[in-house]
């Protein structure tokens, strides 16, 4: 397979794209103007207008269909690789048991006033996900499901209290960037409240967050879209169990403020 | 606007659910009538004109209601301390600034002087209620000179960029652009603020504060684009959260058309207290009812945590429990916009048909309800083109089995807080299906055997086994089981459970002394609410 | 498969419109009788074995076919001057090379050489017809075996590359992801090409040339995707054009399985000579008949120049007229693809419930023949998240309505040739109508003095009477005059004129004798056919 | 109004746009990072991959979300402006039988294998199109329309023939650039066939032609969605009519091979 690809309409090399946007301008001939420019300047070669239509007075909708003039090169795209072996419920209970001597502690929470849940009892509780059950299910696991809307300090406290091993947590609300900001709120408080080598491991998910992110929120690993559980516990006993070094932790200081 | 019957639903066994509601409110009922909140005591003081904020943005009317509480407590009703401290004040907003220095010691006074102090309080909240009143005939008259929308479903759509100066010129571009209803949904954080913040708001996540002024502001520039476009364009916010009470009586002085208010949504999905949401839910109905607001309750809900054709009953239940409250409020059918939703699995086979059956049955339950349809969310996905096809065939359903308020689903509702283009593709999808499909119901006629009647029967059935399971172990702990969005909410759990008193023998309210009133009378009551 | 009647339509008037219909169609059939074409002729050589093509592309059945009817016409059929030739060359391919090269002088033999002439080209084309009379032996074995499409409609997708070998993959994707039929749509200049080009192409404009060797590429390539995805994909192609008999015979001889022929579109929409389609159209539907492939008639086509809801009428004449063509030429009702369309601007107030109306006549008119449902593309526009929605209403429509095949709509009709996306995106929102609604016909019940029903019967009166007016005027005046797809062309007008003959008293031609018999044979005519 | 300005999704200057297409990858991580290294490189800053979609085994469609750095120059935005005055069929109809003095000749035709006739019918036949009658209603237009799949060298040859003021092509099948090309084989026949003052108006129109593309077409006016018989009407007089100057030709001859 060629690793210099161009996005494929109906031939091969074709490059075809199509793209929608409102502009801030009212319809008439410059506006459709400007969208081919837009086009243009986003590499569209020989764009084509095919929909304009005004909303309201001051804008513009547009659809435009074009050939992309950008390559992509598979081989610079950087994927958060699986690092993790994948195991069963049983192989997870097995090496905690066998190599930890312990239940592993996970605490769970919607921070900020984020009170999308799903996810995170997708991932937590028994009834699980995609026909997986959920962390509640592991026998060596003891979660603590903190449910919405938690206060970063609340939650703090909380691991601190439960000794947690990891700390879940899951953004929805994307507006505003909230997901981040509140991502990098709560590993800053983490990092105030404990010294590094007693931080719990910081796992984030949510549907519009970038894999790999990771280091620069200041967290261990971000997790997003079609996350099950067992993916979720096998990073844990990865990286808490099973890795011989101690949880690795991104150069947290340098990133966040 | 009474929808003839499709289904052939026993009369005896929508009669029997109907008696089971009334048993399974009532103990919560009586909760209500027994309880007072902190928000219940504000929304008092709100009526009775105190407005503003200290430089910190606390409204004064928690800064006054909150050093009352501190020195007698709230379980009397705040309104005889306060009313008997403002003899030495020109007006509550001096008193509240100097309750807040702590320059002010409440009291409960006795006889006659309590009797002074309820005097001035009942002059006070007077004005609040002749104002709610005002806009309500206001309303009437704007309605009757522009007139409504020509068409059912009114179209109802949601604005949310937080910041009420974009949210303006996109509802007014939305009206004119074909929606009759406006909501403005509310930042994420608002429902867990136990104040309501003031003035204009430019700065909220995923929607807009709801505030005095914004309702004022919004009100007003629907106003103007309602006689633009020759109907009197609603507009909705949010009795919900912690401030429900409050929020209701700011929106019955700013007219606001429609509010969300449901009995267990902030319970359920904000993890609110039981008791006070019970307690608020009763208040701001209350006010909704004399406001003439109809409220939209949130059954939807349920179904984005739970399997819309398993907890399908679970909806029936709440609706049922929905209007109990609401006729025991005071509200009569023509205000309850009812919630149900398009949310089941569109890969499951004839997911389209269960939608018609469990929009039937809502529709023949509760026929002079202006039911409100709610559009698929769940099973949205970044597949913005299959979106666009789902939101067609919910709004088809909406038109087939005469579903009263359309909430308009967004092709990027798995995406993005809704975006100017998203709403004009939406509602112009809302447009080809009403107009194309606008006489569909004389063609629809869904045999008394057929699928659709056993499903619509099926799921009556399932809601009265649940009723009576409901009465037999309490609303209560049917919530703190899960029954409902399978969410687990105990009695004393949640947020703003410090803020409930029980109300002591000789509590006192003079708002609530009215709007007990109201609901004593049966003229606001309508025929259908009292069998 | 029969449909069970839904409409009010009156069985006297039904068959009125029939009748007027053969009444209408006569002359044209007789018309057909009595000449030949061009390519009537070399469908003949090509039945015959004759495959292959010069240098330049040319086909060595048009070098041959030219020769001949430069030296002895074609009045008299050319199958006895070339098999009389024949006589000195070891084949037909030598023949042409020779012809080509003008080495062969061609003569009418007489008898007692006529006849024996008449031998060699009888059992020449005899292989040809008993290659197709295999392969649709080789279609029946591989359907029962294979299986048919488990739903109805059968979801019809095209393919549209250029490139034959684009197109092999993007077909099989298409069929593994739920298409039951594929067709290759052709290049834009194809149909006026008076030859067929030969082997497998890559480069057509805006479709793929239809030439043998492709035919047979596809149909391999989709007998592996059939076994792979567990039911047979049909593969359809254009029997249309100057070169319509050919492709016919290609068709048949390759087992394609459904043909788009239709009695006027060449007429109408490439301006092709009427008498050189109508004469074509008959040989063309007669091998049809005998290769059991389903004909695609092009009413759909009237509706993109002519108003949907005006022009209804002229489909559902064209519908009768077709349906008489076919049955004169010997095709069963079970192979007469009847083409109709979703059309009507959406704009209109009731546009779907328009289109309820028309879709269901049809199917009430032609209770046993597979008809094909084609989608919205006059109002599609470059809005391809409307366009997604439109075509989503068109399959309710069809599934509402009972239609047989469904070709899939695009969202992106009005931009490009599909893309392997939007045939993804397509499918998807066929299959959730047809999964999410595979019941509704169930619910569907218009009643008898409805819109819907009053339209239905509006469209049949008026039908009926635009046919008594072309049994007045003759049907090639009324096509001159533009009643189909408001496209005028007068009979002396269009191409291929100039390859129409009228046939000799002696005209021979050993296909057609075969053929004729067939067609007199009442086995292969449906019960329905002869009514 | 700013002259620059941004798209617009519900707040001024957010610049974000949808964006989706299919890469000839298999569905995996990697071709989820391809995505997103395509959208950056189209300029998208915080692209969100909302949704990702095996198509058979070798092709992912995607459908992205993000804010586009580009900016719109509104002042950069070539428009054809409108050079000529609108007129009305009466006022078409004075100015040619005012000033020409006979009536003027118009052929159309659709070229190549085009069969797409409704365009150019819609311009030249009595029917019209959105409520204007077409130029055969001028009464001092005379219009020959040859209809569709009209050979270049036909058309030139009628062209002369008729002794054609303006030629009228239409073109709306767009398949591998063919309208562009067919295009340029008319205007090229026409500068071969007659000398430069001799050549009739060339016009082209169609739903996806660019009206800046003129000069690199070697026509005279290209017209485009929601053209109407009057805009051409006008055009027309204004070129052949009112104009002092001599129908001024592009510089065919550099443009074209
Ligand atoms: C259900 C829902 C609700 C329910 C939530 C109920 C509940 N208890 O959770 C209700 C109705 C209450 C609700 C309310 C609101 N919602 Co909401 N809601 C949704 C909806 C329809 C589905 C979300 C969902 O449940 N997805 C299913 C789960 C399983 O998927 P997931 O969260 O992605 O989780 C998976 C992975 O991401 C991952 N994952 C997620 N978290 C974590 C955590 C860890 C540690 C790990 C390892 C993995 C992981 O694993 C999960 C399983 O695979 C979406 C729209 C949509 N279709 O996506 C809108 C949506 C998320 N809501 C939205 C909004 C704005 C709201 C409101 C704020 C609206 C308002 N202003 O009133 C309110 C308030 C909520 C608040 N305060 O946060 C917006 C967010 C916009 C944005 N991008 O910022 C959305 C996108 C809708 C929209 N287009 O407007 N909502
Ligand atoms: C109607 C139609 C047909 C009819 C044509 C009937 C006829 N007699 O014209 C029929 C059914 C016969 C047909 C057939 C085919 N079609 Co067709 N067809 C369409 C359709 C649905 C509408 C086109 C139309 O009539 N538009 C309405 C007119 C009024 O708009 P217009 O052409 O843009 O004209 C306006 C302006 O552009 C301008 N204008 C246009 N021409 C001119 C000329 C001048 C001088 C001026 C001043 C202005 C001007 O003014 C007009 C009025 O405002 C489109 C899809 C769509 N919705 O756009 C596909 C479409 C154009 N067809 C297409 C194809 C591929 C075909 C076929 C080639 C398919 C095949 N392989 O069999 C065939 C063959 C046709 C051929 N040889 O060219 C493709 C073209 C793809 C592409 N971009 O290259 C389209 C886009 C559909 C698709 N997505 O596949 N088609
Ligand atoms: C019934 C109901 N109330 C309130 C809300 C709004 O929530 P909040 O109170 O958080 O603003 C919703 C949201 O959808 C709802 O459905
Ligand atoms: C009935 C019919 N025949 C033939 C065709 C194909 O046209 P052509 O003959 O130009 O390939 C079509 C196109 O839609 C059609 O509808």
């Amino acid at each position: 397979m060629s690793r210099i690809v161009r996005p494929y309409g109906d031939t091969t090399g074709d490059g075809m794209v199509q793209l929608s946007f409102t502009l801030p301008v009212p319809h008439d001939k410059r506006a459709e103007g400007a969208a081919l420019q837009l086009a243009a300047k986003m590499g569209l070669d020989g764009a084509m207008l095919v929909h304009a239509k005004a909303i309201g007075e001051a804008y513009t909708f547009f659809v435009v269909y074009g050939a992309s003039t950008h390559l992509v090169n598979l081989d610079e795209v950087k994927v958060v690789e699986k690092d993790y072996t994948h195991l069963s419920p049983k192989e997870v209970n097995d090496a905690i048991r066998e190599r930890l001597g312990r239940k592993l502690c996970v605490v769970g929470a919607c921070i900020g006033t984020d009170a999308h849940t799903v996810g995170i009892d997708a991932i937590l509780n028994i009834k699980g996900v995609a026909g997986e059950k959920g962390l509640e299910y592991y026998r060596e696991l003891r979660v603590v499901n903190l449910g919405a809307q938690v206060a970063v300090p609340d939650l703090v406290n909380r691991a601190v209290d439960e000794e947690a091993d990891a700390v879940l947590v899951s953004q929805v609300v994307t507006q505003k960037d909230a997901h981040l900001h509140n991502t990098r709120e709560m590993a800053a408080a983490f990092r105030e409240a404990l010294p590094p080598g007693k931080r719990p491991l910081l796992v984030v998910g949510g549907p519009r967050f970038d894999e790999g992110a990771a280091t620069e929120l200041g967290v261990d690993r971000v997790f997003t879209r079609g996350t099950t559980p067992s993916d979720v516990a096998s990073y844990l006993v990865h990286r808490l169990v099973t890795s011989k070094t101690a949880p690795q932790r991104p150069a947290l200081q340098k990133d966040v403020a | 606007m009474t929808a003839k019957p499709l289904l052939p639903l026993d009369p005896a066994l929508v009669e029997r659910a109907r008696q089971l509601a009334a048993r399974a409110a009532q103990p919560v009922v009586d909760l209500a009538r027994s309880h007072t909140t902190v928000s219940v005591e504000r929304a008092t003081l709100r009526l009775a004109g105190l407005t503003g904020a200290d430089p910190d943005g606390i409204p004064w009317v928690n800064r006054l209601a909150d050093a009352v509480a501190d020195q007698v407590g709230i379980e009397h009703g705040i309104a005889l301390p306060v009313f008997h401290a403002l003899k030495d004040f020109p007006d509550l907003t001096r008193l509240a600034h100097a309750a807040a220095a702590g320059g002010v010691t409440f009291e409960r006074p006795d006889e006659p002087v309590a009797g002074h102090a309820r005097m001035r309080a009942r002059r006070a909240v007077g004005p609040g209620f002749t104002r709610i009143a005002a806009k309500r005939r206001e309303r009437d008259a704007l309605v009757s000179e522009i007139g409504d929308p020509p068409q059912r479903p009114w179209i109802y759509l949601i604005v949310a960029t937080g910041d009420i100066y974009e949210d303006i010129p996109q509802a007014q571009a939305a009206a004119k652009a074909g929606a009759d209803v406006i909501a403005v949904i509310r930042s994420t954080g608002q429902s867990l603020l136990d104040y309501v913040p003031e003035g204009a708001t430019r700065e909220g996540f995923a929607g807009t504060y709801a505030t005095g002024e914004n309702f004022r502001l919004m009100r007003a520039a629907l106003d103007e684009t309602s006689r633009e476009v020759g109907r009197y364009i609603r507009l909705t916010n949010y009795a919900s959260g912690l401030c429900m009470p409050e929020i209701a009586a700011l929106a019955g002085m700013n007219r606001l058309d429609m509010m969300l208010n449901d009995c267990m949504y902030g319970i359920l999905f904000r993890d609110i207290n039981p008791i006070r949401t019970f307690v608020d839910q009763r208040f701001s109905r209350q006010v909704h009812a004399r406001a003439g607001i109809i409220i939209n309750t949130g059954e939807d809900n349920y179904l984005t945590t739970a399997d819309a054709v398993e907890a399908a009953h679970t909806v029936t239940v709440s609706q049922l429990l929905n209007e109990r409250f609401a006729h025991e409020a005071g509200l009569p059918d023509r205000l309850l916009g009812l919630g149900h939703a398009f949310e089941i699995n569109p890969d499951l086979p004839e997911s389209f048909r269960l939608e018609l059956a469990h929009a039937l049955l809502a529709r023949q339950l509760f026929p002079d309800a202006p039911l409100k349809w709610m559009p698929p969310t769940k099973h949205m996905t970044g597949d913005v083109f299959r979106g666009n096809l789902l939101d067609g065939f919910f709004n088809l359903a909406g038109v087939m089995t005469g579903q009263s308020i359309l909430l308009v689903g967004m092709m990027t509702e798995a995406v993005v807080t809704p975006w100017i283009s998203d709403r004009d593709i939406a509602l112009q999808n809302v447009r080809y299906v009403l107009n194309a499909c606008a006489g569909l119901a004389e063609d629809f006629h869904p045999p008394a055997d057929g699928f659709i009647a056993k499903r619509a029967n099926e799921v009556l059935g399932e809601a009265v086994d649940l009723l009576g399971r409901i009465v037999d172990d309490g609303l209560l702990n049917a919530i703190a089981d899960g029954t409902f969005g399978i969410m687990k909410r105990p009695a004393d759990g949640g947020r703003g459970l410090d803020g409930v008193a029980k109300r002591a023998d000789d509590y006192w309210n003079p708002a609530t002394e009215i709007l007990d009133q109201d609901a004593a009378t049966p003229a606001h009551v309508h025929e259908e609410a009292t069998r």
